[in-house]
């Protein structure tokens, strides 16, 4: 451990561009394309998960724009049962499962445990050209014959219907590899690439979360692995597992499938909560309340996630004695999820809350994923899920479990890191607005379709009966509104990145150690060695006007002599 | 553990030049590498954990079939194949600890004969399986009955009694298909076409006498089967075992063929890396300082045998 | 389709989806208030927490907002005993909702003894309902006030038995009789919809429950059951090719469908997938009914599911003059 | 669980198996090997007049051998005893997975159409129709 001269002032930061940093210090295609450094492939992750969420998106609008009236409005029942369906794999797969962990996990990871890089590099790089080839060839489904199982690929439909499920299988399966590859890197990296002195009640929550959705990847995806291969081999060799007309059971491939895609969509929401985690404590200037709880309630929620898959199958002939186990352990898990949003209101208790675009996009995950999270309690209920079931009132579920809290926490996440990652900082004022658009939006599209869902409209209805038409309207014109917020937002990052004013070393004033790097950082991450204090220590920064951002108290630089650390 | 640009880190990354950048110490990079390396195995055990639940499931559903159908495994090439795995995990596990000891020659010949090992096994591999190919004892559509010794007419309902009865005592025998026969009423040609298993609505009684029923049996629920037949004498002859062939027994093999030819797949995949290894023994890469890539990949090989170790019995020896 | 259903259906004003309180549908089950009553007590709980965190969050972000002059107070980062009161008071809520579910759900599952019995099998994109006499129909007729026992199988992929005014559904998987029941409180029509996906015509594949006051209902089915053999053989036949959803698949006005068209069928020569030929006759309209594998029309596919045994000898004859009256009213 | 880093880039300390474990345990799963497969032609299970002995005797069996093959060939005794603790969560969230869905089998079987699998008995395609009977 070199000790740090602290009397020297922390050095000026000179405009971003043309610093030594991971972005300038090597250029042309092959620098990205066989990069091990952790940052370019968490922007490329970045690039590649939001070029997927713009055509999920796009999907989204046409089915909107479909349902605009009972009938056939813009397309016919088949080119609709091949738009919902991509709609749901492209978002799943290719957005909502890798984007926290590995655009935004990939940057910020290391950084914040003071390592160089995670610990196997070249993994991480072939999990990314992993993740591109299953994104080209779930795409390449749209060249050979779509795709129209919808993203469960229920038995025995996708293994008789004639478009190409079997290189959707494929790609599932070769996705499922990626993830499986960040999962063993980042469980590794927390394990024994830490900081000297970081124990484990050191690391900031955003590590936590990380850690528990790399062990449910870990656990989770082999068996959709395997699941995948099955469908795959049926349909080719006419294997009989899962087909009822070779012999097989369809509602054991639905066990099969369910027992991962429940810990899936824990896979999506941990990492949105550790990132909500660090935006509410950072916004609200307060240590998080409650840090055992939260880290705690990361894992368990990840343990108990696997003990509840059956919640999806109460009506589909499964047994009384297995749904009833299955509906105790759903309420069971719904209490570490509550746990933690109280944390999360109680850490702003006697804070100084700025509403900055972060802090709104915190502030209306608490919001949306609150709606998200009551409305699970219904669905998990045996006796009122016989009703709900498979209705738009489980679609409006989960759109704000996945939109309301995935998204928002990761276009939060994103605005949080963007002066760290591109050395920019972005036009506040539009993106505020943009953020008040997306919570409009978005409430004005889902909150009607729990009515209609309760109502009976079924999931899935290309032609509904003409009552229903209102609620579809409505949230018709909140998918629009919506989706031109997520353009506003493309137009300012965008523009950021040319014209935004250069970027200082911490303009939030976090806590973490990622913050303690010039922004964009070194390409080994930190010129001087980060001093390890109290993820959530705010105390230890303090303003400095003319860099316009937080630097280190000089007496908490100083601290950082030989091996001494300032208490948590 | 993060040097900044100091001095000190780069002088003992020039003596150890198999220690990558981002790890300080030796010991660091050896104990990452194992860590991932368990990780990645746990994903194995659970993608192997799903073929295990299949073959749970149909085995209870189903276990007069597996019964049936595991008369056709050779057991002592099973045996057989077993021992030559275990005889490659031990020459894997010698050649790991020659690598620590640096002695290069026995790694290689060890690593050499782990390989043969596992291209035994795959010849044994090759031979049971053209066995089966040519018996047609294959999946779903392929399979062909056994029991063609005794034409089966088609269509004609009740021989399927499953004869060989169960004798896993814990599930129930399969109550056999509708006892009346409605068919009689249609002309033959539909009755030829007609799968004995579709329920037939029109004028359907199941059951007879007093117990003539609305619905199939299974509808009714386990009351509504009829006794099972007396199970077969213990001692009884293969050959009439093999006349009363259970239906469905396509689906053992379908899963016997799933988990046998994806442990196949490991096997060539690990004698791939086996192979990558070798290579880099013969140039001399390993020594006490740095031998992770054979200590991980003998992990790899030996759980493919643990794997195998689990297989063999569920699927060789069924009683 | 007899009278009734037929009435219903030219309306096509369901009466279910109007009735009911702001969430729920029309509550026309016996089960229907029970299920009400656990909605709306899980939906006061989660109100409440939700205004709990909404309010004290609008609360901080107002009074501790970041301005001149204020700065963040220190405050404890955790607290056993509040913590422990928002896991506990939760935990004994959360149970409380999972009983009044399971008690729900018990009461919906197990039939009482004396329950009508029907066997509903579902295809892909029609529901045909078999009453215990064997008459098969395309709607369910219930009697008012008896519980009614469904046993569900599904001829192709999985579909799923929803009635919102009865807050029942249930999956129809193919390979196993699927069990529900549900006992109608208030006549009239409900529809049925189909909410597992299963293809191009998931969103059409509706049905109606139509509830019959007790003395009407076996006056219905007795009518019902041989309508057909009070009405002249071709207008027999119209009814079945309606009642059977025949002309889901084909047409009658010469455009092809899934399958050939009946339009000027009869005797006409039809060339078959292996090069065949015959003019189209009695048999062969008998044989494409019980075994449509044997002769399968150039150009289309051989994917039509056999009706032995669905359609009786004289159905079969009803429909074979049907077709044969088309030539010559010439619709 | 974090392991601190030695200063010194000394080699890292790993214990090596003496050759005598190694042939112990390989005799060892041989003779289980052999055992297992003569426990099936005996048919143990029906002599005792318990036939699911059979199968949880070769189980056993099998265990044994796997935990001779993790402890002693994987090190598992000798390094960090967290690779165990993977090792054993991993299977734990098998019998978690073959648990649950058995419990759901055995409680759905009476719903089950009897060898139900109409693909199979119709002839594969249409044209190879049996001769009527």
């Amino acid at each position: 451990m070199t000790t740090v001269d602290a009397s020297l002032p922390q050095p000026v930061q000179r405009p971003a561009s043309d610093s030594e940093n991971y972005l300038t210090h090597a250029h042309g295609f092959l620098s990205w394309a066989f990069t091990l450094d952790h940052k370019r492939i968490g922007v490329m992750y970045l690039a590649s998960t939001l070029a997927a969420f713009l055509l999920g998106g796009m999907l989204a609008m046409l089915i909107r724009t479909e349902l605009l009236t009972p009938g056939q409005t813009v397309m016919d029942a088949d080119t609709y049962n091949n738009v919902f369906t991509l709609h749901g794999a492209v978002l799943i797969f290719l957005f909502l499962i890798p984007v926290i962990p590995a655009a935004l996990g990939n940057f910020v990871l290391p950084m914040m445990l003071g390592a160089k890089d995670v610990a196997f590099p070249r993994m991480n790089l072939l999990s990314y050209w992993i993740y591109a080839t299953g994104a080209i060839m779930l795409l390449g489904v749209l060249l050979t014959g779509g795709l129209d199982t919808g993203w469960t690929f229920y038995t025995p439909y996708s293994t008789t219907t004639n478009t190409s499920v079997g290189l959707a299988m494929l790609a599932v399966f070769v996705l499922g590899f990626g993830n499986i590859f960040t999962g063993v890197n980042f469980i590794t990296t927390i394990h024994k690439l830490r900081a000297p002195g970081q124990t484990w009640s050191k690391l900031p929550l955003f590590i936590w979360a990380q850690y528990a959705t790399s062990v449910i990847q870990i656990l989770a995806t082999p068996v959709l692995g395997i699941t995948v291969l099955l469908i795959f081999v049926e349909r080719t060799m006419g294997i009989g597992i899962f087909d009822p007309n070779l012999g097989g059971d369809p509602v054991l491939f639905q066990h099969f499938f369910w027992f991962y895609s429940h810990p899936a969509v824990y896979i999506m929401v941990l990492p949105a909560m550790g990132v909500i985690s660090e935006l509410i404590a950072t916004f609200s200037r307060k240590p998080i309340f409650g840090y055992k709880a939260i880290a705690g309630s990361s894992l368990a929620i990840a343990i108990i996630g696997f003990f509840v898959w059956g919640h999806h199958m109460f009506t589909s002939g499964q047994s009384t004695l297995a749904g009833t186990i299955f509906s105790f352990l759903t309420y069971a898990v719904a209490i570490p999820s509550a746990i933690k949003v109280f944390n999360w209101v109680a850490t702003m208790y006697k804070g100084s809350i700025r509403l900055d675009a972060p802090m709104i996009y915190a502030l209306s995950f608490l919001w949306l994923f609150g709606i998200g999270g009551l409305t699970g309690l219904f669905l998990g209920n045996l006796g009122v899920d016989l009703h709900l079931h498979d209705t738009y009132f489980v679609v409006a579920h989960f759109h704000y479990v996945m939109v309301g809290g995935t998204l928002a926490a990761f276009l939060g996440g994103l605005h949080f890191w963007w002066p760290k990652m591109f050395g920019r900082m972005y036009n506040e004022k539009l993106a505020r607005v943009a953020a008040l658009m997306v919570f409009v939006g978005f409430n004005l599209t889902f909150f009607v379709q729990f009515i209609a869902g309760t109502k009976g409209m079924p999931r899935r209805y290309f032609n509904y009966l003409p009552e229903f038409t209102i609620y579809h309207q409505i949230s018709s014109i909140g998918a629009f509104l919506t989706g031109l917020a997520f353009f506003v937002i493309l137009y300012y990052l965008v523009v950021s990145l040319i014209k935004g004013r250069p970027a200082p070393a911490n303009p939030w004033g976090a806590a973490s150690l990622d913050w303690q790097t010039t922004s964009p950082p070194h390409p080994h991450n930190f010129t001087s060695d980060p001093v390890l204090i109290g993820p959530y220590e705010y105390s230890a920064l303090m303003w400095n006007e003319e860099i316009g951002g937080y630097v280190l108290r000089p007496e908490v630089a100083a601290r950082a002599g030989h091996g001494q650390e300032a208490q948590a | 553990m993060n040097h900044g640009a100091g001095a000190a880190p780069e002088l003992h990354h020039e003596e150890r030049p198999e220690l990558q950048p981002h790890f300080e110490t030796p010991e660091q990079q050896f104990e990452s590498g194992k860590f991932g390396m368990w990780v990645f195995l746990a994903t194995e055990i659970l993608l192997f954990g799903g073929l295990f639940c299949a073959y749970a499931v149909y085995r209870a559903l189903h276990p007069e079939v597996f019964v049936y159908a595991s008369l056709f495994l050779d057991r002592v090439l099973g045996g057989i194949n077993t021992l030559v795995l275990i005889c490659s995990s031990l020459t894997m596990a010698l050649g790991v600890r020659a690598a620590q000891l640096g002695q290069r020659r026995l790694l290689i010949a060890m690593l050499s004969v782990t390989l043969l090992g596992g291209a035994g096994f795959l010849g044994i591999k090759y031979v049971e399986y053209e066995h089966k190919w040519k018996a047609g004892l294959l999946w779903g559509t392929q399979y062909r009955s056994q029991a063609d010794g005794h034409a089966l007419e088609h269509g004609e309902p009740g021989t399927h009694g499953t004869d060989a009865a169960s004798h896993d005592g814990s599930a129930p025998p399969e109550p056999p298909a509708p006892a009346a026969d409605p068919r009689a009423a249609l002309p033959p040609a539909a009755a030829a076409a007609l799968p004995p298993s579709v329920p037939i609505p029109e004028g359907r009684t199941f059951g007879d006498g007093e117990n003539a029923s609305l619905l199939p049996p299974a509808a009714i629920g386990p009351t509504g089967m009829r006794a099972p037949e007396p199970p077969p004498a213990a001692g009884e002859q293969l050959e009439r075992r093999i006349r009363h062939e259970p239906r469905n027994v396509h689906l053992f093999f379908g899963i016997y063929f799933v988990m046998t030819g994806l442990h196949a797949l490991h096997v060539i995949v690990g004698m791939a890396l086996i192979g990558y290894v070798l290579f880099r023994s013969l140039r001399g890469d390993f020594g006490p300082r740095y031998f992770t890539p054979v200590d991980i990949v003998g992990l790899y090989w030996h759980l493919v045998d643990l794997i195998w170790i689990f297989l063999f019995p569920l699927l060789y020896l069924i009683e | 389709m007899n009278w009734l259903s037929m009435v219903a259906a030219a309306s096509g004003e369901a009466t279910d989806i109007k009735g009911g309180t702001f969430w729920m549908p029309a509550s026309a089950s016996t089960t229907a208030p029970e299920v009400d009553f656990v909605f709306y007590f899980i939906f006061a709980i989660s109100a409440f927490f939700f205004a709990l965190i909404i309010g004290l969050t609008l609360l901080f972000v107002i009074r501790y907002r970041a301005r001149p002059g204020h700065h963040e107070q220190p405050s404890p980062s955790h607290n056993l005993a509040l913590e422990l009161t928002w896991s506990i008071i939760p935990s004994i809520l959360v149970l409380v909702m999972f009983w009044y579910g399971f008690k729900t759900f018990m009461d919906q599952y197990n039939p009482p003894a004396n329950a009508y019995e029907v066997l509903v099998t579902a295809q892909k994109w029609n529901w045909s309902f078999e009453y215990p006499n064997g008459y098969i129909d395309k709607d369910l007729h219930v009697p008012l006030g008896r519980p009614v026992r469904l046993v569900l199988s599904s001829q192709d992929v999985i579909h799923s038995f929803f009635v919102p005014a009865f807050r029942v559904k249930k999956d129809v998987v193919p390979g196993r009789y699927n069990k529900v029941w549900f006992e109608a409180t208030k006549p009239g029509t409900y529809t049925v919809f189909c909410t597992e996906y299963c293809g191009t015509g998931h969103s059409d594949m509706l049905a109606h429950v139509i509830v019959h006051p007790p003395e009407e209902f076996e006056a219905w089915l007795e009518k019902a059951a041989n309508f057909l053999d009070t009405l002249p053989p071709a207008e027999a036949g119209r009814m079945l090719f309606e009642q059977r959803g025949c002309g889901q698949c084909h047409s009658l006005d010469g455009s092809p469908r899934v399958g050939p068209s009946f339009k000027g069928l009869w005797g006409r020569t039809e060339k078959f997938t292996d090069g065949s030929e015959i003019t189209a006759d009695e048999n062969y309209i008998r044989e494409s009914i019980v075994n449509p594998q044997a002769k399968v029309v150039a150009g289309f596919e051989p994917v039509m599911p056999t009706y032995a045994g669905r359609l009786k000898d004289k159905e079969i004859t009803y429909i074979i003059e049907y077709i044969k009256s088309l030539d010559k009213e010439q619709p | 669980m974090s392991s601190e880093h030695s200063a010194a880039p000394a080699a890292p300390e790993v214990h090596v198996v003496p050759i005598r474990v190694l042939v112990g345990v390989w005799l060892a799963l041989i003779v289980l090997t052999v055992l297992t497969v003569a426990a099936s032609w005996v048919d143990f299970g029906h002599l005792v007049g318990e036939p699911w002995l059979n199968l949880v005797g070769a189980l056993t069996i099998a265990v044994v051998k796997g935990s001779l093959v993790a402890l002693y060939f994987m090190h598992l005794r000798y390094e960090n005893p967290f690779h165990g603790f993977i090792l054993v969560t991993a299977l734990a969230f098998v019998g978690l997975l073959i648990g649950i869905a058995m419990i759901d089998v055995q409680a759905t079987r009476p719903d089950l159409i009897p060898n139900y699998a109409p693909a199979l008995e119709t002839p594969a395609s249409p044209t190879d129709l049996p001769p009527a009977p």
